[in-house]
């Protein structure tokens, strides 16, 4: 009994243990960062690291934060499954038969990307230690502005320049959407025209012609007055005001009059 | 309080310190500076105006002047000086939207006629915004495009280049480089779910093809 | 034209005028001036790189000095006086981690595309961070690298060497050092094909292609 309970406090103590580190991950900026941080608790220069101790210290990590079901970056991921090939490369004697670069190399050059960011990381520290303007030292307060001459002279930036070239580039893409409306026949227009035209149309006549000038030989206006004037045609029909007929497929739309003796 | 300040108390600078200092304060300060401000600025038992006075002097027959306006201080051009800060005195003003877009038109598809131009901003260009461009010697004329009218083209000049730190026209970012530094006003149509960045790289490689002429 | 003017022509003023000419103009702005503009600004025949030598040597050890920024000139107060300046300071916007590191990789690594500056921290470098460092003018576009894709590149500016107190990008901290234990190199990664900057952009190379008149 009191093993078990043992046993639960040592669990619990792990699982802790485990997620102060899992939580930690968010403040990782990726595996490599990760890789750093784990190369420091071997304590040595970072020239004579063990890649492979770090390799297992990695893949332990990845194992923990699957345990705990913490989902981790698709990067960490494929970090952990290089590292695995690493370590088999770096574990197994080379095989003459196989290409690409040996373990060794391959470790080498982990090495070199972990002293590297390392150093550029103090080097960023060193930049932002030096005096800075505006902070430690300072420019002139009073620039000397005192006689005005007229001459206007003007100036841009790069950055306006090149926002300027984008929103010319792109002004296409995000116009928001509007009908051309001259270029437009709306039935409401159409049904207008057909009503006061309709009273003449005693003979079975062409629905084209009874499209409106100047919509006739431009394709664009020419397809939208015969949509506007077809359904404008359907509608007096369904009113009872007209009647329509087609002698094949696709042959033309005539229209007339329909006589109010003919109900 | 910590002991070197307290320590201050008692023992100011050295004057030549203390001349340092007025010097250092009078030369950032944006207003000039009064007696009172320098002594609540400067170590405790400091003298401020006794180091003006060797400020003062010290500047004698220089470019610039410690000179007295009002009950302040203030470091100022000699006056027989003023002539060299006309440069300094010249308004700079924004340059118009119109301009900054014909300027980076040309910039970007340069040789480019006007008509070229106004097919791009979609707007015609007034004649004052081509002027203004070439009187800054932003742009000058180039080359005539040897198509029916001969018409004129633009192309940037060297001190286009110098003004905007680039070592050549062909070093300006394309599109997609604008995009990933974040300097594309993405302005996506309200409630438009599309993705707009797809639309843009399908648009990049035809959007900068050289037109027959540069070809040649 | 004036008398004085056609005067100054054929004689230079002598060179203690001259010191003094360079010292007002100095004076006056803000921001660093280059000889190149004190020459246009001064008498015709002046030497203002040898006047700036004099002029420097006479503020050694003042409250404000004559300091070296690229190929530009300014005075800027005494770094040990910072503390007397509280008032003057300006709030600078704290950088992120990322960004501090992507200045820091330009400045080491300049001219450095973004897919190198990636490679080195091991993570994508966001839009905002770029941005940053470009509206504080501290990066600029360089020069297109002459590789596959000729991938921009990213170079430090004057005004982060003035920010910096940096003569130019030789005098950054550790820099020997650096490239004496290699690691401002590039190492592709040991049998990899460099593929990197042909992600990059794709659709660049043929943007800029080089119009006629360019290459007279």
């Amino acid at each position: 009994m009191s093993e078990e309970f043992q046993e639960d406090v040592i669990s619990v103590a792990d699982r802790m243990a485990a997620e102060a580190l899992i939580v930690d991950v968010g403040a990782f900026e990726g595996p490599l960062d990760l890789l750093l941080m784990l190369s420091r608790t071997q304590k040595v220069d970072l020239r004579q690291i063990s890649i492979l101790a770090l390799a297992e210290q990695y893949l332990a990590f990845v194992e923990k934060a699957k345990q705990l079901r913490l989902e981790l970056a698709a990067d960490y991921l494929v970090m952990a499954a290089w590292l695995a090939f690493l370590k088999s490369r770096l574990l197994l004697p080379p095989d003459p038969t196989e290409e690409g670069p040996s373990g060794e190399e391959l470790a080498a050059h982990l090495a070199f990307q972990l002293e590297r960011l390392e150093a550029m990381r103090k080097a960023a520290a060193q930049l932002m230690a030096r005096d800075q303007l505006g902070r430690d030292f300072f420019a002139r307060g009073i620039t000397e502005d005192v006689q005005r001459t007229r001459k206007v002279t003007y100036t841009a930036t790069l950055l306006d320049l090149m926002q300027g070239y984008a929103r010319i580039r792109t002004k296409d893409e995000f116009r928001p959407f509007v009908m051309d409306r001259d270029q437009v026949m709306t039935m409401e227009e159409a049904l207008g025209r057909m009503r006061k035209m309709i009273g003449f149309a005693g003979d079975w006549t062409d629905l084209t012609s009874y499209l409106p000038e100047g919509w006739e030989t431009d394709p664009t206006r020419r397809r939208t007055a015969t949509a506007a004037t077809f359904a404008a045609t359907l509608e007096l029909a369904k009113e009872g005001k007209v009647e329509l007929r087609q002698g094949d497929t696709f042959a033309p739309i005539q229209i007339r009059k329909r006589d109010p003796r003919d109900v | 309080m910590s002991d070197t300040q307290e320590e201050s108390l008692f023992e100011a600078p050295p004057m030549g310190e203390q001349e340092r200092m007025v010097e250092a304060i009078l030369f950032a300060s944006a207003e000039p500076v009064t007696v009172k401000e320098l002594m609540g600025r400067m170590p405790h038992g400091s003298d401020p105006a006794e180091a003006l006075q060797y400020l003062r002097k010290r500047y004698d027959g220089r470019g610039v002047q410690v000179v007295r306006v009002g009950d302040a201080w203030a470091i100022r051009t000699a006056g027989d000086l003023g002539f060299l800060m006309q440069k300094e005195t010249v308004e700079v003003r924004k340059l118009s939207r119109a301009a900054v877009e014909t300027l980076a038109i040309v910039a970007y598809h340069q040789p480019v006629t006007r008509a070229e131009i106004e097919e791009i901003r979609g707007v015609s260009v007034s004649r004052g915004t081509v002027d203004q461009l070439i009187e800054l010697e932003w742009i000058r004329f180039g080359r005539r495009r040897m198509t029916p009218g001969r018409p004129v083209t633009f192309v940037v000049t060297q001190d286009f280049l110098d003004h905007f730190g680039l070592e050549n026209a062909r070093d300006l970012p394309g599109l997609k480089e604008l995009r990933a530094a974040g300097l594309l006003e993405n302005r996506p149509l309200p409630g438009a779910t599309l993705d707009i960045d797809d639309e843009e790289d399908d648009d990049t490689p035809d959007m900068f093809t050289p037109s027959p002429e540069e070809e040649e």
